[in-house]
């Protein structure tokens, strides 16, 4: 036969298999993503967030008053009941100071996030830390190691013990009222749960071929460890690290609920807001509602784009 | 099986020694003591001294570690400074109404968590799913304590379908044999005891189950769904088993193994809610009293109570893998 | 101005709870019947548990308010006033020195365990407090008796202080004499304290077999103060039990009672610790009253047709500042500032209860001892800006502390009163740094060291004497104030030695004028606690120092 | 007339947004009473989903079934649910691949033996107990009314696989459909599992479908033998014609890439270049032309058919087929 014929054999053949080549082989997170684009509570979730994340950046900016500012402080009564709702001025109405509402929101957004994303960062480095080492140990540490995590699980199981608010709770009384203990009391209640978690995806990770394969090939404990067990652990750590927001904001608002919030009362911040609004809740029940309803549809945001996250990464949750 | 348990219960007492030295430390740094707690305004820095000496709380915090070990040998957990009343008296007069109620709420968890986590997961993608799903996302997201003051609000308040507050009506002058008020109606025949008890669990129960409601939905609705696909479960349909037996039998089994877990950990960690639901219906049960504890600088108390919960939550966790081992032979312990 | 309506908030309640508890509610009903037939249990909610029932070993409200339905000292205040009138004693007179105290008894009183009351029975009490040992010596245990009486037969702690008391002597059946070393402010006011109210005699022997001891790391109260049974006083009702799971006292009518009896045959105390939780139950109908009525509640209250008695004033309300801590505050200048840049009647216009009061004085104006002319420091902005800058203090700094979770009869809602008033400060120019704290022991134990720059606090009177006020905060040197001030520190102290009344009403209102000259601190209002009841209620008459007698209580 | 015929079958997943995937596509066999027919293929041809589909196993989201499959004179696909319901496992019986995760590892073996029995032969109780131990004897494993009692977990391989053939033969179907029985068990238990269907099929006159990668079980069993490439039959013919005369290259292919000890010795193995996934859609062509070395235009137009060049009932789907032995041979080489 020809050489044209061959020639154009083959370019007929390249281009008819070249459809196929692009349906294989696409890493997890690929897919994971791949799955997300298409998850309705990743997108609303996601969504949600990015509002409140624009709300927190722009919030101050756009605010119509000072949030705390007692400018109406004459015409709303608390002790006799007699408050401001929403009205042309303060769309929100007024709070039992004399601030307006929607502005303390606005402001509040910065706060509110703020409190959240240090808790889960305190909990989450410290959480990743000690679950790192203990589960290092535990898979290449040998028997010593094996000592070495139990140790440590036995410990984190004591805090586990604790309930978590009741730790939250004698932190604060130990350090004092602040914003910062109320981030570090969340905070240090998310260790356990971070830790145990990368120590049990680590021992998962520390029994597969690719791991044995490593060792045998004389491969460093510590690399291996770094380089391999580590990063294949991290996706129900990132996973937890969303969820964790959600219940970051939440326990922040129930602190401030045992009178535990930020010291100054004046400085918007949802939870605090809340809290200081359920008192008037019969006369003015909008006035908690605002803060309620913002605490809970962020706590959904997070918590959406977190389980999304956790199904598409879940192998057995395709389809 | 019994070694199991011996182990465990052995393991226990290293956990509780590392934990009640944690919590001296913890203590030695807690500002104050009990004695400003006790005065209030009409507290004066020589009354404060006088107290704190009158206490041993001059002492280093070693000293009183050590008689706290000594009086842990004569099984007598000391006395409250706040009611100035034997810890374990406290103990018995309050765990009770933790005990009802967080078992009322896991109950009321599991009954409707269970059964519509699993039609959710059935019907994938139906509307039940969808409201299951979002439902149970939302009642994560629910600070408990707006929950309940709702709730109380609502159906206490407004409706007056249920007291909003207590344990027990003041009309009944209920006879109290165990201190679990429902229990004691049983058993004295006080029936109308048992009724009134239930009728102030409801509402504090319903708000701390809201959390562990959530979760057992979706735990529920994935196992099942992941179980679903399960290779046994293509068996079971090739020998066309009836779809009753296929789901009973194959599905649900299989898929109730996560679950039974997840409530135990629930369980374990209901305390947290209870503190919070506890305050808002003004129901005396231990969570409440602790935090008060923790304002008043009340060591004995705290020190004794903190211990318990840890007993408690480690004796769960063991009942729940009594429990798992039965229900799962592979992990039966020979 | 539109206010919302309750229905209002009927409409949201409703529906966001149905929204929420969709996935949780089982619709359970309670078929039982509130309160059927015949009503004859009063119960009353106070916001905290009684820690004993022997008032002798209590200094806190909760604990008297159920006390002292069971239990009455040789003298009283009038029902719904202030004025010192008999109690068990008809009649009392001193010497002129006022250390030798005479009481004529009232005859043909029983106590509740059957007991005669005589003079045997006064001087039985009198000496059981005074041989007090071990931890009753404790001002946590003893606290009023050392107030009044001071120290014991033995003192065992070197700080504790010399008693004062000397002796007791029945004269005849009926006449009991009191005598105390020095005179004291204290007296004749302290023979009304409950904390010192007369217990039968069987009791008293009941009592010294047992021994509050501190083992372990507490007090241990005594076994017959933690449970009915073995106390046993005068009044219209007995006690008869306390069921600590359920957080509850109950009292019973006394029959045998020597003035009128009581109208309700139960009386129940409950304690809920919330404001709310308290409204709640009251509207709810588990109730028939409760005390400390958040001052937002009580319209709402009325416009629901509650019963909501306004009582007199007999406390007072304060921020407090401590010259040790910021030494801008030795000038009198600034003192001065702070306390003009404060809109006090703002803040009782829009926070505190109904009946709440400004106040120009370290003193409610129901004291005797209550002066007209002090000096008077005006809400004025301008005026402090300009004493600061003559004080050459414009970038004023300050921390200002004040108490979370709780509220005290003087100080319904203290987050609220701080922010308002560290917004008036702002605007005078102040920066101010809030130190938010815990009510025990954070906070107590901060501005009694004095610790913080500015503090807010207050006092409720025990009994109508103007030393019971002044005496606590100006008698000498004092951490709280880090001041020392011969002449503030002698004119508070002139009156207390005085044994007729009248001077020392006169030498109150004198200190008075030289405290608010030197101005230590800035008066801000005296407001009365509210007290709530049911509809169907005909309340007690209610007292300025939050004494109500429950036996006036009737149901309509 | 024949107990099994299926015609066309083509299985598509997809939808839900997701692109569609061809994993059947129109396939036809024929399976008569008592005959061991073969389904030979790589992993992804598609003989488990074409295994799945005709136990009607397949998800009733995101599949579509095409085409007809008759068995016992009643089409398969029209048939209703519950009607379904009652052939599988009575007259329609499936032996699947894992024997351990096929197993329910909560329930007691006996129970999900005699499950099958209550089910489709009305036994109760005590008489159940007796045919399910009956059955285990049957299929060869020891100590059977202990085995009852006993949960999956504690048998061996072996045991499981035997367990799950006893409930498959528990009702003696007409048919049995056997997906790869043996790959998940070691050389000698396959040998008596294949040892003990062969038997099971003479006795009771049993059609066998038998789905397996391994031509060494084909060789061993089957009658008719059907070679699956890309969820198409590219040849099929009986088992000597087939052994003797491969002559689709890939079923050529196939046969040369297994040790056989009557070559040459030194003569290389002439394995398979590539994978199934290097394909084209058998609408365009040959799906195997990518790793065919015989492939020219022709292969590349159109879907080819099914031809017999070589002999009556011996069917081809290749435009340029294996003809001569010792060409094949040389080309392969």
């Amino acid at each position: 036969m020809s050489v044209a014929t061959k020639t154009d054999k083959i370019q007929r053949l390249a281009e008819l298999t070249a459809v196929k080549e692009t349906s294989t082989g696409a890493s997890l997170w690929r897919e994971a993503l791949r799955r997300l684009r298409h998850s309705k509570m990743a997108i609303v979730g996601a969504v949600i967030i990015a509002l409140f994340l624009v709300l927190a950046i722009v919030g101050p900016y756009v605010a119509p008053y000072s949030p705390t500012a007692q400018t109406w402080r004459n015409e709303v009564f608390p002790n006799r009941g007699e408050f401001v709702g929403a009205r042309g001025e303060n769309w929100f109405g007024l709070d039992h100071l004399g601030r307006d509402v929607f502005s303390r929101m606005l402001v509040g957004a910065r706060q509110t996030l703020l409190v959240g994303v240090v808790a889960t960062l305190i909990g989450l480095i410290i959480g990743f830390l000690i679950g790192g080492v203990s589960g290092a140990a535990a898979t290449l540490g040998g028997d010593a190691g094996k000592r070495v995590d139990s140790v440590i699980m036995r410990f984190i199981d004591m805090m586990l013990a604790l309930p978590s608010l009741l730790l939250a709770v004698s932190i604060a009384a130990v350090m004092g009222q602040s914003l910062t203990t109320v981030m570090i009391a969340v905070g240090v209640v998310q260790i356990p749960v971070f830790a145990r978690l990368l120590r049990g995806a680590m021992l998962a990770q520390g029994g597969a071929d690719y791991v044995l394969a490593a060792r045998s090939l004389g491969v460093r404990k510590r690399r291996i460890v770094v380089s391999q067990i580590v990063p294949n652990s991290l996706s129900p750590v990132i996973v937890q690290a969303t969820l964790s927001l959600a219940t970051a904001i939440i326990e922040a608002a129930a602190l401030s609920y045992l009178g535990l919030g930020n010291p100054d009362p004046a400085i918007p911040e949802w939870g605090v807001m809340l809290t200081q609004a359920q008192r008037f809740f019969d006369n003015a029940p909008m006035m908690a509602v605002y803060p309620a309803v913002g605490i809970i549809i962020t706590a959904l945001g997070f918590t959406l784009l977190g389980e999304a996250m956790r199904e598409a990464l879940d192998p057995k949750l395709k389809g | 099986m019994l070694r199991l348990v011996v182990r465990r219960l052995l393991q226990l007492i290293p956990t509780l020694l590392g934990l009640s030295v944690l919590l001296f430390l913890w203590l030695d740094r807690l500002p104050g003591g009990p004695a400003s707690a006790i005065l209030g305004e009409k507290a004066t820095e020589a009354e404060v001294a006088r107290i704190n000496r009158a206490l041993g709380l001059d002492q280093p915090v070693y000293v009183q570690y050590w008689r706290f070990l000594k009086r842990i040998a004569e099984l007598d957990l000391g006395t409250s400074t706040q009611t100035g009343q034997p810890v374990w008296d406290e103990f018995v007069l309050r765990f009770p109404a933790t005990v009802e109620l967080s078992l009322l709420a896991i109950l009321i968890a599991v009954a409707v968590g269970v059964p519509l986590g699993y039609f959710a997961a059935r019907k994938r993608g139906g509307w039940l799913d969808v409201t299951a799903v979002s439902g149970s996302l939302v009642g994560i997201c629910i600070p408990v304590f707006f929950l309940a003051l709702i709730l109380k609000g609502v159906f206490a308040v407004e409706l007056g379908i249920f007291p909003s507050y207590g344990r027990q009506d003041t009309g009944i002058d209920a006879t109290s044999v165990t201190g679990f008020a429902v229990l004691d109606g049983v058993l004295t025949g006080e029936f109308d005891a048992s009724w009134d008890a239930i009728t102030h669990l409801i509402l504090p129960s319903i708000a701390l189950a809201s959390i562990p409601l959530a979760v057992i939905v979706r735990m529920t609705r994935a196992s099942v769904l992941e179980v679903q696909d399960e290779d046994y479960v293509r068996t079971a349909e090739a020998k066309g088993l009836k779809r009753s037996v296929v789901r009973g039998r194959h599905v649900l089994r299989n898929a109730m193994l996560p679950v039974v877990t997840a409530v135990g950990l629930l369980t374990g960690s209901l305390l947290s809610g209870a503190v919070l639901t506890e305050s808002v219906f003004a129901f005396g049960g231990i969570g409440s009293f602790i935090r008060q504890a923790i304002d008043a600088r009340d060591y004995p108390v705290l020190v004794g109570f903190i211990m318990f919960i840890a007993l408690v939550y480690v004796l769960i966790n063991l009942l729940v893998d009594l429990a798992y081992s039965l229900i799962d032979p592979r992990v039966r312990v020979h | 101005m539109r206010i919302i309506k309750s229905r209002a908030a009927r409409a949201i309640t409703a529906a966001v709870a149905v929204g929420l508890i969709a996935t949780g509610c089982s619709s359970e009903r309670d078929n039982k019947s509130k309160d059927g037939g015949e009503k004859d249990t009063f119960v009353f909610a106070g916001a905290g548990d009684p820690g004993s029932l022997d008032p002798a070993l209590a200094s806190d409200g909760e604990t008297f308010r159920v006390t002292r339905q069971a239990f009455e000292a040789l003298l009283e205040h009038e029902s719904g006033g202030t004025k010192l009138v008999g109690g068990l004693a008809e009649t009392w007179s001193s010497n002129d020195k006022g250390t030798v105290w005479t009481f004529n008894l009232r005859k043909g009183v029983k106590f509740h365990d059957g007991e005669a009351f005589n003079a045997a029975a006064v001087c039985a009490n009198y000496d059981h407090w005074f041989n007090w040992t071990g931890t009753y010596q404790s001002s946590a245990v003893s606290y009023y008796w050392q107030t009044i009486m001071g120290g014991f037969a033995k003192n065992e702690d070197k700080e504790t202080p010399e008693a004062n008391y000397k002796s007791c002597t029945a004269k005849d059946e009926h006449t009991a004499v009191i005598e105390v070393k020095e005179p004291s402010a204290n007296l004749p006011g302290g023979f009304s304290l409950n904390a010192l109210a007369i217990h039968s005699p069987k009791a008293i022997e009941e009592y010294k077999k047992q021994d509050a001891s501190a083992k372990g790391d507490a007090i241990t109260y005594p076994k017959y103060s933690q449970e009915a049974g073995t106390v046993a006083g005068t009044g219209p009702y007995k006690i008869v039990k306390w069921n600590k799971g359920n957080k509850e006292v109950t009292l019973e009518r006394f029959d045998d009672y020597w003035g009128e009896k009581a109208k309700i045959k139960n009386l129940v105390f409950r304690t809920i610790d919330t404001e709310e939780g308290r409204r709640q139950a009251l509207q709810a109908g588990d109730i028939d009253g409760y005390d400390l009525v958040a001052p937002a509640d009580v319209e709402t209250l009325k416009k629901e047709g509650y019963v909501v008695p306004t009582r007199g004033v007999f406390n007072l309300f304060y921020v407090g500042m401590s010259q040790e801590a910021n030494k801008a505050l030795k000038k009198k200048e600034v003192r001065q500032a702070i306390a003009q840049s404060i809109d006090k009647e703002n803040l009782v216009k829009t926070q505190l209860p109904e009946g709440g009061k400004v106040a120009d004085q370290f003193m409610p104006d129901t004291i005797a001892g209550y002066s007209k002319n002090v000096k008077k420091y005006p809400f004025d902005t301008a005026a402090a800006k300009n004493l600061l800058k003559k004080a050459g203090e414009e970038k004023l700094k300050v921390t200002f502390c004040y108490p979370t979770e709780v509220t005290r009869p003087y100080m319904p809602a203290p987050q609220d009163l701080f922010e308002l008033m560290k917004a008036d400060l702002e605007k005078a120019g102040i920066t101010v740094t809030p130190k938010a704290m815990k009510w025990a022991p954070d906070y107590i134990d901060a501005t009694e060291a004095g610790s913080c720059d500015l503090h807010m606090l207050g006092w409720t009177g025990d009994f109508n004497d103007g030393y019971n006020f002044i005496g606590t905060w100006f008698a000498g040197y004092d951490k709280q104030w880090g001041f020392k001030d011969k002449k503030v520190f002698d004119a508070v102290n002139a009156g207390s030695k005085m044994g007729k009344a009248e001077e020392r009403v006169a030498a109150y209102q004198k200190a008075n004028e030289v405290i608010m000259d030197y101005l230590p601190g800035v008066p801000v209002s005296s407001s009365p606690p509210a007290i709530a009841f049911a509809k169907n209620v005909n309340p007690p008459n209610v007292s300025p120092l939050t004494q109500e007698v429950f036996s006036e209580a009737s149901f309509k | 007339m024949s107990l099994l015929t299926v015609d066309e079958l083509t299985v598509t997943f997809g939808g839900r947004g997701r692109k569609e995937s061809r994993a059947v596509d129109g396939v036809s066999f024929e399976v008569d009473q008592g005959q061991v027919v073969g389904l030979v293929g790589e992993s992804g041809c598609g003989k488990s989903v074409t295994s799945l589909a005709l136990m009607g196993l397949l998800p009733d989201k995101g599949v579509t079934v095409g085409g007809r499959a008759e068995f016992d004179g009643t089409d398969l696909f029209t048939m209703s649910r519950s009607a379904r319901r009652d052939l599988r496992g009575s007259k329609m019986a499936m032996i699947f691949q894992d024997p351990l995760s096929s197993l329910n590892p909560v329930v007691p073996v006996g129970v999900q033996v005699t499950e099958i029995l209550e089910r489709h032969r009305g036994m109760k109780g005590e008489a159940a107990r007796k045919e399910a131990a009956h059955l285990l004897d049957r299929v060869g494993i020891p100590d059977p009314t202990r085995r009852l009692k006993e949960y999956p977990h504690q048998l061996s391989g072996g045991m499981r696989q035997r367990a799950l053939i006893a409930m498959a033969v528990a009702c003696a179907p007409r048919m049995l459909i056997a997906d790869e029985p043996t790959t998940a068990l070691d050389v000698t238990i396959q040998a008596q599992i294949l040892e003990l269907l062969k038997e099971l099929v003479d006795q009771e006159g049993t059609a066998l479908l038998m789905i397996t990668h391994d031509l060494g079980v084909v060789a061993g069993l089957c009658d008719q033998v059907n070679v699956l490439y890309a969820g198409r039959v590219v040849e099929s013919a009986g088992r000597r014609e087939l052994f003797a005369h491969p002559t689709h290259p890939y079923a050529h292919g196939l046969l040369g890439s297994i040790p056989r000890l009557d070559a040459p010795r030194g003569e290389p193995l002439s394995p398979i270049r590539g994978s199934i996934n290097d394909r084209i859609a058998w609408a365009d062509g040959c799906a195997f032309a990518p790793r065919c070395d015989r492939y020219e235009m022709g292969c590349l137009t159109g879907t080819p058919q099914l031809t017999e060049p070589r002999a009556a009932g011996h069917q081809v789907r290749c435009v340029n087929p294996v003809l001569d032995d010792a060409k094949a041979e040389e080309v392969t080489a």
